[in-house]
């Protein structure tokens, strides 16, 4: 029961940071909410049983997605229209 | 306009919430998906054919290796199109830089990192040799890998890591980590089998069939490691200079 | 390596990208050779493969990779290569394709990506390995994969192109990531309804439970269906395809405009008939209903931007849009002659459009411009040019002794079984719109008189430019003779029609499609 | 406080998987649509393609079951996982066997799982790509907004067309008209600029689609533009545009030109591009536009 409770929080934390990402003018933090959105994903995963695919979001989604992308915006303008 | 837009989102919405009517209980066992042949012989056969505990492992690098190896493909397009993309692009510094490399690396973080780096190749290591029996492989691996190269580039700049792994050598490492697998598959197709059938190097090892299988794949995420570990350096070292491959954060 | 023939398909240029990455690096004169030499490879594999199709008694090659072969394993448990004569004779089509865009793409690619040409190469044979790859493949989780190797090859070959083209090449970035991801979505839908992702076990799973009233596998159908006419630029979703191709490098538009619209026709036709099975695709779905009037607004609009067009490049690809309309109306009028047209239609098109666009590289290599205006005279500086790029044209207009009058003629007999009377007049009405496209520009190649009806010349014959302009002044070799072979191959598959049609028939005797008037 | 509550179990936990899923695949779908930032769209796509890869792992799930790894005592290297254990020796001598059916169950479905490591590399690979885009993009428009680049876009065009008629008309040929070089200058870089104006509120078009859309409605809505700018031309060039019809009716004499100019320029009208309107605008202008060019080279 508490594991599903854990899945519920998780469930509606996904979703609010996926529309905070979307919807923060700042791009820098855009991302790194993106970087949250993604390592709750990667919980939401670990419990579901796909240790492995949680492994690969947690390095990739959380990981190199976010430093890339840091990376690319430190190169263009960091606001955004919307 | 950005009403018409929610049009389609609307309509998808609504198709996929219809189907889920219709969806398979929660969890139910006897589902299609998880009462199919094929998810039960990847469960109870897996350690019977290739001797790999970690189902997820045998059915990425073995099963469905054909698969994979286009995954890595993928990979190595990517690292090759953004630098097709990048590479002579009009570099024009119009817009003033909103950072500033400082020219002395901060000396916590260079020594914290010089600690951490070791570990992290050691545990990329790990991640990448103990996939057959927990969590992590071939992509994972490398993946950590690259994250440490990245790190150096981070603490201290981006020609101390580039020192490390230049960028030609980048290239030829993406690329024999596609030719270890697809050699291997190569060599077991030249040895009897299908493209890909690892059993027959048991007629060139000294192994049985399926130990051939096993050690085959741990070749397989070898090869993975090497392309994801260039590429994702690569892809870094890239996109934070503008393809200068020169500053960089 | 006889019996391996359907896997050299794919090592030769995988293995050949690789070299061209690595070996590229010292020396970048050694991908040309490379990319010709692994194109020629996986030709004779494919030649190969063909014929062991014909000669098997199933008509059907399968190759399960891993040796995970039937008799000992579940099927789906490998990856399996399923070429049946349509799979292996559009995997025929893409390969000689690629092999003649290969030796046409010497100059082009020194001259317009400089320093880049390991990079093209490597990206350039990975493309064809996709293409040929989501051709063989039978499983349907593998067709994604081989779907984004394809996609992601292309958008880093368009973006090597013009300034615009990094614009344009974001467009298609998340227009075909919309597609794809879509695809996947709908093979998810079908792998939680039936448990399998072989393309061959999915239909069997779908007959065996009756799956076809089930809402999911509507839904599935609905998302692999919209996914791929993303894909394919069907005429709501073309918006990624005329910036994309008007602005790639030339050897790019030329390799991509006949393949990836084809391939992902082809695909849509796999889908309908071997994976969700003729009686799912147009008995149970409203698709049959929907379908051949999206397609009548598709061809009307597309025809009708493409007489908009200033611009060779450009009014071509929405030639293309037009073209696709034809195909996928083909499919769904549901009829035996609308699908043989249909096929018949994917191979002779992509040889067609091969042509022009070859034959548009050379001009824009010779003329500095594609637009219709710097075209005059060109008749008489590259006759052979302008002679393959019409055989091309009138292919396109549908023209007799070329193989689009064939292919057509068999879309219009699917119709008029069917009696799909609005799909004939919109395919009559489209042929009128390239009978005024390509006479318009002979016109204008002819003719002295500007767009506004301004005189260029004096008189009779004059074309108002020097004789310096008018000389004789032929492309280099190794671009022309490329375009005259895809214009040979244009009369020859146009004359030869009757047997390539033999070997359709072959393969859709095995469905169940009605062939006289009315159903 | 959640055992007895059945129906919201079935309603709300069960099903909230797949319902969640389909709201992040549809903020996902909205954020590549609607978004006008391009690093934004990336955004969209990236949780477009978790929320696919969220549905795929909810299919792998099994009420009850561990993960795809094997337990200890059904490794098929049993010395590997219990080394010290009593039972060590036994399940070391055994070696791999099929599973139970019966213990089937007990694990996740691994297959699923593997199909999405195979989608997130795609996806990072994907996003790879497409940052190098952006940055490409940023070299070349110094925005990444859409409508920005958009506008931009259009504007390069604007400048461009007169060149390339430039570039095809100086051939030499013979000089009818050479006075009114004064007069159509200015229409040229005007007919443009009213042109740019009108098109900024338009190319605020989200998707690429409207953007092509945008297009042709933005060139209907000039249509009626050119025509004062024509009328223009002819009250101020009167000494021009009577010489010009001559020169075409008695030189071409040709009856395929007025058979077959009807076909391309009835169509241009109803649809017409930016370009077409442009050089129709300057046709007139350019005739003479080049002359002072090519004299000077």
């Amino acid at each position: 029961m508490g594991l599903e409770l854990f899945n519920t929080l998780i469930l509606l934390l996904l979703v609010v940071a996926a529309i905070i990402a979307l919807r923060v003018k700042d791009l820098l933090t855009a991302s790194v909410v993106f970087a949250v959105y993604s390592f709750l994903m990667c919980l939401l995963w670990a419990e579901m049983g796909a240790v492995d695919v949680a492994f690969t979001e947690a390095t990739v989604g959380a990981g190199i997605s976010t430093v890339v992308m840091i990376a690319t915006i430190f190169n263009l303008k960091r606001k955004s229209s919307d | 306009m950005k009403k018409l837009s929610l049009i389609p989102v609307l309509v998808v919405g609504a198709l996929l919430i219809y189907a889920a009517d219709d969806f398979p209980e929660w969890g139910n066992l006897s589902a299609p998906a998880s009462a199919s042949p094929l998810s039960s012989h990847f469960i109870s056969n897996t350690g019977f054919d290739t001797e790999v505990p970690n189902m997820v492992t045998a059915v990425l690098a073995d099963y469905r290796g054909f698969d994979t190896m286009f995954e890595t493909v993928v990979v190595f397009i990517a690292g090759m199109a953004v630098l097709a993309i990048l590479k002579n692009s009009s570099g024009s510094n119009s817009k003033k830089k909103n950072f500033h490399i400082e020219t002395e690396p901060d000396i916590i973080v260079t020594n914290t990192v010089r600690l951490l780096i070791p570990v992290i190749q050691i545990f990329a290591f790990y991640v990448l040799a103990h996939g057959h029996v927990s969590p992590g492989g071939g992509f994972q691996g490398g993946v950590v890998m690259g994250a440490s190269f990245i790190m150096i580039a981070l603490s201290w700049d981006l020609e101390k890591a580039l020192a490390r792994f230049p960028m030609d050598r980048c290239f030829i490492v993406a690329g024999l980590g596609i030719v270890l697998y697809a050699g291997i598959g190569l060599l077991s197709m030249f040895l009897g089998g299908e493209f890909l059938d690892y059993a027959e190097l048991a007629n060139v090892f000294p192994v049985s069939r399926e130990m051939a299988r096993y050690h085959a794949m741990l070749g397989v995420e070898i090869g993975v490691g090497l392309t994801v570990t260039a590429i994702m350096f690569a892809l870094y070292a890239n996109l934070a200079t503008e393809g200068r491959l020169k500053g960089g954060l | 390596m006889m019996e391996n023939a359907i896997a050299w398909i794919l090592i030769f240029p995988l293995f050949g990208s690789v070299a061209c990455a690595i070996l590229g690096m010292g020396n970048k004169k050694i991908c040309y050779p490379i990319a010709v030499l692994s194109m020629a490879g996986s030709l004779w594999g494919g030649i190969e493969t063909l014929r062991q199709v014909i000669a098997s008694e199933v008509h059907r090659v399968s190759y399960i990779f891993g040796g995970w072969t039937l008799d000992k394993y579940p099927r789906g448990v490998g990856i399996e290569f399923h070429a049946d004569i349509l799979g292996i004779l559009i995997t025929l089509v893409v390969l000689g394709v690629g092999l003649i865009v290969s030796i046409y793409s010497k100059l082009p690619v020194q001259d317009e990506t400089p320093n880049k040409e390991p990079l093209f190469y490597t990206l350039f044979l990975l493309q064809i390995t996709g293409l040929a790859g989501i051709c063989l493949t039978g499983d349907a989780f593998n067709l994604y994969v081989l779907i984004e190797v394809a996609a992601l090859t292309g958008y880093g070959l368009i973006a090597m192109g013009s300034k615009r083209a990094a614009a344009a090449t974001f467009n298609y970035v998340i227009l075909g990531t919309i597609g794809a991801s879509l695809y996947l979505l709908g093979v998810g839908y079908i792998y939680i309804k039936t448990g399998t992702l072989n393309m061959v076990g999915i239909h069997d799973v779908i007959v065996a439970n009756g799956l076809a009233d089930s809402s999911t596998m509507q839904v599935a159908f609905v998302l692999v269906g919209i996914g791929i006419l993303i894909k394919m630029a069907f005429f709501p979703f073309h918006a990624w395809l005329p910036n994309a191709y008007c602005n790639a490098p030339t050897v790019t538009s030329s390799l991509l405009a006949p393949l990836v619209t084809k391939v992902m026709i082809y695909v849509m036709i796999r889908m309908v008939l071997s994976v969700f099975g003729v009686e799912f695709s147009f008995e149970s779905t409203l698709w049959v209903d929907v379908m051949p009037w999206l397609v009548v607004v598709a061809i009307i609009c597309a025809a009708v931007m493409a007489l908009a067009q200033r611009e060779i490049k450009r009014m071509l690809a929405y030639l293309i849009v037009a073209e696709v309309g034809y195909m996928v109306g083909g499919v769904w009028i549901y009829n035996y002659y609308g699908l043989i047209g249909s096929i018949f239609h994917v191979i002779s098109d992509a040889c067609m459009t091969l042509c022009l666009f070859l034959g548009a590289g050379l001009i824009l290599r010779k003329a500095k411009t594609t637009h219709f205006d710097g075209l005059r005279g060109l008749f008489s500086k590259m006759p052979l040019t302008m002679t393959g790029f019409f055989i091309g044209g009138f292919s396109i207009i549908g023209l007799p002794p070329t193989c689009g009058f064939f292919s057509k003629w068999y879309l219009i007999t699917g119709g008029m079984v069917s009696q799909r009377w609005e799909y004939m007049v919109v395919l009559m009405f489209s042929t009128m719109v390239m009978v005024v496209l390509f006479f318009r520009l002979i016109e204008r190649i002819h003719l002295a008189v500007s767009e506004s009806g301004e005189n260029l010349g004096h008189g009779h014959g004059d074309l108002g430019l020097t004789k310096e302009q008018t000389r004789f002044d032929e492309g280099p070799l190794s671009m022309l003779i490329p375009l005259l072979l895809a214009a040979t191959v244009v009369l020859v598959v146009g004359i030869y029609n009757q047997d390539i049609v033999n070997l359709i028939e072959i393969f859709l005797s095995e469905f169940n499609l009605p062939k006289g008037v009315g159903h | 406080m959640f055992e007895d509550g059945t129906i919201i179990n079935e309603l709300f936990i069960e099903r909230l998987n797949y319902f969640i899923y389909v709201i992040l695949l549809l903020i996902g779908l909205h954020g590549m649509i609607a978004k006008n930032n391009l690093i934004k769209k990336l955004i969209g796509m990236s949780i477009f393609q978790t929320a696919i890869i969220l549905f795929y792992v909810s299919v792998g799930v099994k009420e009850g079951a561990t993960i795809p790894i094997y337990l200890p005592e059904h490794d098929p290297h049993g010395s590997h996982a219990s080394h010290g254990d009593e039972n060590g020796t036994e399940e070391a001598v055994h070696g791999p066997v099929v599973l139970e059916s019966g213990l089937v169950k007990g694990y996740a479905n691994p297959l699923p799982h593997v199909l999405m490591l195979t989608a997130i590399v795609v996806g990072v690979a994907t996003l790879g790509l497409a940052l190098a885009l952006c940055l490409r993009i940023y070299q070349g428009y110094g925005t990444i907004e859409e409508d920005e680049i958009l506008a931009k876009i259009e504007r390069q065009e604007m400048r461009l067309k007169p060149s390339i008629i430039v570039k095809s008309a100086d051939s030499p040929k013979p000089k009818t008209s050479n006075s009114e070089n004064s007069a159509p200058k200015p229409k040229v870089s005007s007919s443009p600029s009213t042109k740019r104006s009108k098109a900024r509120p338009k190319a605020k078009a989200k998707t690429a689609s409207t953007a092509t859309k945008a297009k042709t409605s933005q060139a209907k809505s000039s249509s009626p533009k050119p025509k004062p700018a024509v009328s223009k031309s002819t009250t101020t060039g009167t000494k021009k545009s009577p010489a010009k019809p001559k020169t075409t009716a008695s030189k071409t004499a040709g009856k395929s030109t007025t058979k077959a100019k009807p076909k391309p320029r009835a169509k241009p009208k109803a649809k017409p591009t930016t370009r077409t309107k442009a050089t129709s605008t300057a046709k007139k202008a350019t005739a003479s536009k080049p002359k002072p060019r090519t004299p000077k080279k």
